[in-house]
Parts: C-alpha cells; structure tokens; sequence
C-alpha cells in the first residue's frame, strides 16, 4: 500500500510518487475519453474496472508521495481537516439542502499548507469516510485529492487574497471536480451515486440524449462548481476566525502571501 | 539542567514581549516550581524550555536557553526527543490519537524512537502501575474522564524517561488521590537526577515538594528562592498568586502577638501547627508577653 | 456515527476476526476486482452467496452486514433501475410503459449488472470493517513500513470525529442552557453560528498543541519506528495474500487487454 | 422553596445507575456546594436541574413549576448554568456581544437587556475588556466571560461546574465574593466543587454524593465535624480544619477568620470581639 519507507530509487521518491499518480490518473482519463465505450455491455464491466483501478493506484501514489513530506503541524491539522469535512457533509446531508459542502477542510488545508497537503486530505477523507460511512466514497479519492491540489495551486497563484477572485477559485475547484469524478459516477456507479437530486439531473441529461458519461460529466458542471465556491466562502470564514497566531505555524500560508494581511493580527490593548 | 539567561520573547501576535529578561537555573534532583497569575507567562516558559516555544510558534526571542548544555537555538525540537518532556495543560491534545488504547498511546513516544517491542512492553507496564492506570489499560484513551485523561498524558511522558521533565499544571483535574500518585511519581524522578519544572496552582502541594519557587508576573520573574521565602511574602497576592491560607493566618495573628515573633511565617501545616501550638502551649501556660 | 464505533471496536472470537487485517484488505480488492471483470450479472452474485454471505453467518456479524447493505446499498440499486431502466442511452427495447415513461429491457439488465457490482464492492468493505478493529489494522499497516504519518492521520481521525460529535453534543446544551432554541428553520440556521463556531475553531486551535505534544514525543524522528503490538499472520495467509493479488492482476490485465484491443 | 428534588433516580443508557432516590430542596438565597467523588454522580445531578438529563424517575420543581415538560431553553429563564469548559460556548467576536447572548435569547428589551450585560460585566471585571475577542484573553477570563453571559440572564438559580478550576488567584477571589452577593441578593448557587477551602469559606451547606444517593445534606461546619479523614482520600479538608485538629480542638474551624476567633479566645478567656478583616 501506500507509502514505503524502505530506500526507493529515486524514481520514486516522494515529489516522483505525486507526479507519476497524476500521470496514472490523467492517462487513465484519457484512456476512458479515448475508449469511450461503444458497446452497451462494454459499460458495465471492463471499463469500470479500469476507471477504478486507475484511480485507486493514482489516489495511492499522491497521497503516499504527499504525506511524506508534510512537517508535523500539518500532519496534526490533517484529521481535523477531516473530521470538519465529515461533520459539515454530515449536517448538510441532513439539512436536505441539495449541497455537499463536504470539502471545507480539504480546501482549508490546500489554502492554508499547499497543493500537496490539500490533496492528501481530499484522498484520506475519502479513505476514512469510505471506511466509517459508506465504502461508496472510496472510488472517489481521487476527485477529492484534486479538490485539494487545486485548491492549493490556486492559493499559490493569489486567488485567495480578495473574496472576489476566492469565489472564482471556488468555481475552478469545483470544474475540475465535476469533470475528475464523472467517469466513476458514470461507470461505476452506473450514474446513480450520489444524492437523489444528482441522480435526477443526470437522468433528465441522459433523457436528453448524451451518453452515460456526457452526462455525468455535465451534472458535474452545473452543480459543482457552485457548491465548491460556497465551500470556499466557509473555508475563508473559517480561516478568519480563527486566532492569531494559528497561520503563523505554516510555512506556505505565512511565507507565500497567500491571503490577505489581516487586521485582527496585531493584538490591541 | 535548564539555565535560562536575560531570556525575552514576543509571539508574531503579540504587541508586548510574553517573557522579559528572565533568568533562572534548575539543577538535576531539583523539583522549580513557576507559580503566577494567569497571562503571566508560565505557559510560555514551559514551552520555551521544552523547545517548542519558537521554533513551532515562531516569534522573536533574544537570551540563551540551554537544557543539558545545549542551547535550544542551535538544537531543533528532534535533538530533544527523550530527554526533554512536555506534559501540557490540556490532556486532550497531548493524546496524539495514533493509537486506539491507554497502553498503546503510552508507548507511543517509544515507538517513535524505535525501542525493541520487549523492552517497551515492560516500561509502559511499569507506568501504568505507578499511574494506578492499569485497569483501564485496554481502553481506548478517549473514553476516560478528563482526571485519566491527565494521569494518561503524564505516563505517556513519563514512560520515555526523559532527563529534563516539564509539567503544565499535570494535576487540575485530578482529586486528591490522583495528586498523591502524580507527586510520588515526581519525587522519584528527582531521586533519579531529572531536572523538574512544575507549574502549579495548588500552593500547599508545592510547599511540600517544590525545592525552589519562581514567581512569573506579565512575563517577568519578581521573586525566586525557596517556598518557605517566596510563598510567605507579603506581596504575593499582588503578584496574582494564592497565599496559603497558614500563612495569612498566621500574618494576622502576628499582627495581635499570636504568632512567635522569632518564626517566619509558616507555608506547611506542619510549620503552622507547631508555630500556633507553640502559642497555645503559652497561652496555657500563662507566660505570653 | 454507529459504523465508527463498529469499526475501532469490532471485536469477536471468530476466525475471520482473528485474520491478518492485510488479508482481509486482499480478499475485498480482490472480490471487487473480479466481480466487475466478468460482463455477466450471474457472476457478481455468484461472488456474494458463496464467499461474502457465508463469510458474514461465519464472522457472527450477519445481522449487521445486512442492516448496512440495507442502508446503503439498497437505495443506490433503487436510484439505479430508476436512472437507467428508463434513461440508459441508445436502449430501445421497450418492456413496460409509465405514463411517457419507458422502461426498457438493456437499461434493466444494465442497471442488475451495476447493482450487483456494487453489492460485491460495498460488502467486501462491509465485512472487513466488522470484523477488524481498527487499531489492528494500524498497526498491520505499520509492520507493512507504511509511512507512521499516514497512519497517525487515519487514525486520529477516527478517533477525533466520535470526539468531536461528543463535544458538538455539549456545545448544543451550553448554547441551549443560554436560551438558544433550535426549532424551525430559521431557529436552525441561527443557530448554527454559535453551534459551530465553538466546534470547528476549536478543533482547529487545537492543532498546533497536538502537533507539539506529538514531536516532544518523537514523531517522525526514526524512520524506522517500532511497533507495541504484534498483529498475527501466518505463512498461510501470506500465501493466500498471493494468490488473491496474483488472482486480481491478471483479471484487471486481461481486462485493460480487452479494453485496449 | 426555589428548587426541590423528589426520589430522583437516573440510569445511564448502558443501565448503570447514576442516581438513586436523591431527595432535597433549597431555598431562595441559599449557597449549596455539591461535592463528591469522580463519579459519584455530581455533574449527572446537576445537568437535570437544567433539563440535559431527564429522570427515570421521581421529579424536580423549580421555582415552583415541575420541569418534566420544560425543554432546556425554556428552562434557562430560571436556572443558569455555567459550564465547566467556557471554549464550548464562545462564539461571538466580542466579549459585551458574547455576554448578550442570553438576554437576547431570552427576548429581554433592549434596555432592560443593555441593563444586566454591563451589570453582569461589572461584577465578573470585565468592564475593560468588553471590546476584546475572546481569542485574546486567558483561559480564567474567559471562563469569566462564560460566568458573566450566565449572570446576564438573571435567573433566580445559577449553578456552577467546577468553578475554580484553572483559575488564577484573583478570579477565584472575585468568584468568592460574587457568590456571597448572589445570595444577598437572595439568588440561589449551587456549586459542584472539589476546592474544598472555597467551599468552607463561601457556602452555607454542603450536600454530599456518594455511590449516586445522598450521604450528608447539611450546614459546612456540621459536616466538617462529623466528617473523618476524608473518607476515600477524595477531598482534601480545607487548610484551617486541618490546622485545627492537629491542635488537638474539639469542633471544627473552617476559615482563616474561624481560626483566628477562636485563637483570640484562647488567648482570653472573656470573649473577645473579633477584629479579624
């Protein structure tokens, strides 16, 4: 599994191990665009195998390559991450509001530690949710690693000092999000993941006429990108509560001009 | 050993320095306790002796902190691990949550450093007897009060063996029986030649085990010697610190003659007893004044 | 939060608890990997009733491995044969008529295929989350060289969430306790503020203290740190371990093979 | 009689008993300290007196109203609670805002409720600070905020949870004295407390838990009496008792103005007005 401690060439070092998982993961996309499946038995079997798999081994080579080189105040801000990922996906879940919302952590550590943190928290929040919720999360690591690695690249670049432009990031995260996990609805999950809400959009898709994962991928379009902005909105509400002194153990967030200065940062009185 | 020297900081926050100019030394089979009031900067000190405080907080420091004779500018946390220990204030965040038991969380730090599985297994045994944690060894540490929850963080300190020890008030929720077992296991560790550093509300414990008090107030250090001068002077309660309740008594009855002129004014029960006793015998007798 | 406390304090006698936690990982990979290489829904089904069902009577666990496949699995097979009976793309055997609803013959056949697919991949995780406590599968990982990081990450999330919904439970009544009423809608959403605020800033200021607790305590300061606990394996089991993953290798490169080709 | 207590039993879900037949009542002005082992079913006593637990049986009337059908919110006009861990209810950005919370809650008008915020800021001494985040104060003056957004509602009980804990020595202080006010001003305080010195010098009586039932109900001098070496070790008798009988007097003193009074007669035989502070 994940992660080998033992002398590795450098191959596979830790900054190789996240490239080569990308690589797995882009090339298995590529290969599922490429092979779109033409006979309707095609659909069920092999091709979902080899989404599946090629996302696994991708997710596995990210997060063993990213957790390795994270210092320890971010590995001890790693499971809380998670944890507000699953308690908020939980409440919103039973709220009935038509909204995932189960990403706030994810983009809170890619904001705040960088793109490799943020895409570790993504794949290990679906490991442990696949492990105490529902195993139907666990095909879907590797959309949750790009929410984070997304998210983190997009701090880098500076899209997180104004709301404006964060809530443009929200928008891109949630793009790609869409287009990442349309394969797995489509082919895995025959496209009847999720809530009964995206089930029901992606059928009026299919209704219309596109292909299984067409349509997948345009319900993915339409309902991502919102929700990931309003996540953004809460990761950045978050981040603005919290006490001074917090963002200072944080290299990335405090050497890169990641957000902008704020106020409440020197003590008065 | 810990020597601190002209010793001043600031958090990357703060608008006024948390520790100033502070100087002290804590000798191996010596138990320094920090007592003040709260924001004076105790948490701060015990931080910056563990290592922690700036390096995981970042902030300006100036003076030498040196533990064991290494200074801790020069020396990242790592070159630390098993010879300082850090017992913080609140347990809950010292329970590193890698393991799913009392004893696994205990051998934790051991682990850590690689220590064969026999050699563990017996010292996280004798930690969990001498914290009466045995029986609920198999428990997952989160299901256990916040008292265990204590007794946990200590042991799981305790059990690396470190040289230089440093407690963040170890004992505020622990009852009276729980503070006898954590003292006896400090009074050990001194017997064995670590270096203590204690904080500490509860001033009747640390007059009896304390070697040395130091008094911290908005991050300076007003008064340090042992606890019979510093926790008998008359400023204390100025500098946010509870007077023992021997002593008041025993400053308003000198006030009326009730109090032998030539004893200084008591910090155990012991010394109030047989001061006050030797008013009473006088009294009884006739012979006072 | 019932499957977490199922799955950090599974405990039982039977034989399948007492397995290496990395063969059981293999035998629910392996299961998924062969169910979904086969294009022929009797083979999925075949899978369930005579390796995962007997596994589940075997393990002492049935009650539980039901109720779970029933709260999960059974909705999705639900939403499935709805989507696709009626919209599966390019199908056009109609065999049944719903007002200008149709439902048709490939979209069903494709829709039982999907559905049982899942029913193999949901419970070969099922099985291995209640048979085996999470601590033991920690520490197998660990003897496996995984990187301690990963595993202080899983595992403290685990343990943190039944935490954190404890403290989310005593902040409602601190916040009730002050006149707070959460009824309706509105009452809801204004609560949510004061009920998680203290909750998430919380957690998160708690942060840097744990990380330092943790690296006074040595984390990550050998690479090669030392385990308490001994899980047991067996030469049998590493065999079966082979074979399971040699079994699962070829069925996934026959398959991209078939795929490709 | 603001609150009485009738055969209170409760059972935690796993079916062990957490209290048996509790009985006892209290009136207007007293100053009640729980104490007790860990365990002995203190916090569980407390947390039905504002509706987090509910009995499995007998009954609890406060302020003459049964609470059986009284949901926690409803509950806090007349009983205020403060936790032991202020970080579970701080929320707000600043601390007169956080105080407000519950006068708000309970829809006091905006005068009546400007009225008990800076009254209640007063009497914890936060008045300066009210404009501070709770993120910048200290763990004692944030457990003062939580005291004070508790005093704000004005409910005619307040219980308190380990009150002194981790709090430095002036807010222990001002504590001591803001119980002694609440009860001349003819409120009621319940305490669960292990600080055995704060108990004797500010509460009229003591009730004690043990194994889930009452063992002693009770005024503090009468109970320091009868009470041997602290059975079980769980309570350390205050400073003055101790001092008392290791010289060797019969009846217990309790405070540092006891001890001195009874030095002073002593030291003559008439009685002397005592001139302690």
């Amino acid at each position: 599994m994940a992660g080998f401690n033992r002398s590795t060439p450098s191959w596979l070092n830790e900054r190789w191990r996240i490239g080569w998982g990308t690589g797995v993961v882009l090339v298995t996309y590529a290969g599922l665009i490429a092979v779109r499946p033409t006979s309707e038995h095609g659909v069920g079997g092999p091709i979902a195998l080899l989404a599946l798999v090629g996302y696994t081994l991708g997710a596995l080579l990210i997060v063993s390559g990213a957790v390795a080189r994270l210092p320890p105040t971010t590995v001890a801000l790693l499971p809380v991450a998670i944890t507000v990922n699953i308690v908020m996906g939980k409440i919103v879940y039973f709220s009935g509001l038509p909204l995932q919302l189960d990403s706030i952590g994810t983009v809170l550590v890619g904001v705040v530690a960088g793109p490799a943190a943020g895409a570790a928290t993504g794949a290990l929040a679906s490991v442990i949710v696949g492990m105490t919720i529902t195993p139907g999360a666990l095909p879907y690591a590797v959309t949750a690693a790009m929410i984070g690695f997304t998210a983190g690249m997009l701090a880098r670049a500076g899209f997180f000092r104004r709301l404006s432009t964060a809530v443009l990031a929200g928008g891109l995260i949630g793009a790609v999000a869409g287009v990442v996990s349309a394969p797995i609805t489509a082919f895995v999950f025959g496209n009847a993941s999720g809530s009964v809400g995206q089930s029901a959009l992606i059928a009026t898709f299919q209704a219309f006429g596109n292909g299984m994962l067409k349509a997948a991928t345009l319900q993915g379009l339409v309902a991502d990108p919102l929700d990931k902005a309003l996540t953004v909105v809460l990761a950045m509400a978050i981040l603005k509560g919290l006490p001074p002194g917090f963002l200072h153990r944080f290299p990335f967030v405090r050497d890169r001009h990641i957000l902008a200065p704020r106020a409440d940062l020197v003590r008065v009185g | 050993m810990i020597e601190v020297k002209g010793f001043s900081f600031t958090y990357p926050t703060g608008s006024r320095p948390a520790l100033s100019d502070v100087d002290f030394e804590v000798e191996p089979r010596e138990l320094c306790a920090v007592v003040g009031g709260g924001g004076a900067g105790k948490s701060t000190l015990a931080g910056v002796v563990s290592g922690t405080v700036p390096h995981l907080t970042g902030g300006t420091a100036q003076g030498t902190v040196r533990v064991n004779g290494r200074d801790l500018d020069d020396t990242p946390l790592s070159g630390l691990v098993g010879e300082v220990g850090l017992v913080m204030q609140n347990p809950f965040n010292q329970i590193s949550g890698a393991r799913f038991s009392v004893r696994e969380e205990i051998a934790f730090g051991l682990e850590n450093l690689g220590v064969p599985r026999d050699e563990m297994a017996a010292r996280v045994d004798l930690v969990l007897d001498d914290l009466g944690l045995t029986g609920v060894r198999d428990r997952s540490p989160y299901e256990l009060s916040g008292g265990q929850q204590q007794l946990l963080a200590i042991g799981s300190v305790l059990v690396m063996r470190p040289t230089v020890m440093v407690l963040d008030e170890p004992t505020s929720q622990l009852d009276a029986a729980g503070n006898a077992l954590v003292f006896e296991a400090l009074g050990t560790l001194k017997e064995q030649g670590v270096t203590v550093l204690l904080i500490e509300h509860r001033m009747e414990r640390l007059a009896h085990a304390a070697d040395r008090v130091l008094v911290l107030d908005r991050g300076a250090i007003v008064a340090k010697g042992t606890p019979g001068e510093v926790l008998a002077d008359e400023r204390l309660e100025e500098w946010g610190v509870a007077p023992l309740r021997y002593t008041v008594a025993a400053r308003r009855a000198a006030g009326r003659g009730l109090w032998p002129a030539r004893k200084p004014l008591p910090v155990t029960l012991d010394a109030a007893a047989a001061g006050f006793g030797e008013t009473v015998d006088h009294l009884d007798r006739g012979d006072w004044r | 939060m019932n499957a977490v406390r199922d799955t950090a304090h599974a405990t039982g006698a039977s034989g399948i608890h007492r397995l290496n936690p990395l063969t059981k990982l293999a035998f629910a990979v392996t299961v998924t990997v062969c169910a979904f290489a086969v294009v022929d829904y009797r083979w999925p089904l075949l899978l369930f009733g005579i390796l995962l069902l007997p596994a589940a009577i075997g393990a002492g666990v049935l009650r539980r491995f039901l109720l779970m496949l029933t709260t999960f699995w059974v909705p999705v097979a639900v939403v499935l044969f709805v989507v696709q009976g009626f919209f599966l793309p390019g199908a056009h055997d109609v065999i049944a008529q719903l007002g200008p609803l149709k439902l048709k013959s490939e979209g069903v056949s494709f829709a039982l295929l999907t559905a049982l697919h899942i029913l193999v991949l949901m419970s070969g995780f099922f099985l291995l989350l209640l048979t085996t406590h999470a601590g033991a599968f920690m520490s197998a990982l660990s003897e496996r060289k995984v990187s301690p990081s990963l595993i202080y990450i899983v595992s403290a999330a685990l343990q943190i969430v039944p935490a954190l919904s404890r403290r989310a439970t005593r902040i409602l009544h601190a916040q009730q306790a002050r006149g707070q009423v959460i009824h309706g809608l509105r009452g809801r959403a204004r609560a949510l503020v004061p009920l998680m605020g203290p909750l998430i800033l919380g957690a998160f200021t708690d942060v840097g203290e744990r990380a330092a607790a943790m690296e006074t305590r040595g984390f990550g300061a050998t690479r090669h740190p030392t385990s308490l606990t001994a899980v047991p394996d067996s030469g049998v089991q590493r065999c079966l371990r082979a074979a399971m993953m040699l079994c699962a290798v070829a069925a996934v490169t026959v398959n991209v093979w078939g795929v490709v080709r | 009689m603001i609150v009485r207590i009738d055969s209170l039993t409760f059972r935690y879900p796993n079916g062990t008993t957490a209290l048996d037949g509790v009985s006892f009542s209290v009136e207007a002005g007293e100053r009640v300290a729980i104490l007790g082992a860990n365990g002995a079913g203190k916090s569980t006593l407390a947390r039905h007196l504002v509706g987090i637990e509910r009995p499995a049986s007998g009954t609890i009337e406060i302020d003459g109203r049964r609470t059986d059908g009284l949901g926690i919110a409803e509950l806090a006009r007349t009983v205020g609670f403060v936790f032991q861990n202020p970080d579970d209810q701080l929320h707000a950005a600043s601390v007169v805002k956080e105080v407000g919370f519950g006068p708000r809650n309970l829809r006091f008008p905006p005068a009546r409720r400007t009225e008990l915020v800076e009254s209640a800021l007063r009497r914890t001494g936060l008045t300066e600070l009210r404009d501070t985040h709770p993120h910048h104060l200290s763990l004692g003056e944030r457990k003062r905020v939580a005291l004070a957004s508790v005093l704000a509602m004005d409910t005619p009980v307040v219980v308190l949870d380990e009150p002194t804990t981790g709090q430095d020595h002036a807010s222990v202080v001002l504590l001591g004295n803001l119980v002694d006010d609440l009860a001349t001003d003819g409120r009621t305080v319940l305490a669960i407390t292990h600080d055995m010195d704060f108990c004797a010098e500010h509460f009229d009586r003591v009730i004690v838990l043990e194994n889930g039932g009452i063992s002693w109900d009770g005024p503090v001098a009468h109970w320091l009496a009868q009470v041997a070496d602290m059975a079980g070790q769980t309570l350390e008798l205050p400073q003055m008792t101790r001092l008392g009988r290791r010289l060797g007097w019969a009846g217990p003193v309790s405070t540092v103005a006891g001890f001195l009074e009874r030095l002073a007669s002593e030291a003559d035989p008439a009685p002397v007005p005592s001139t302690a502070p």
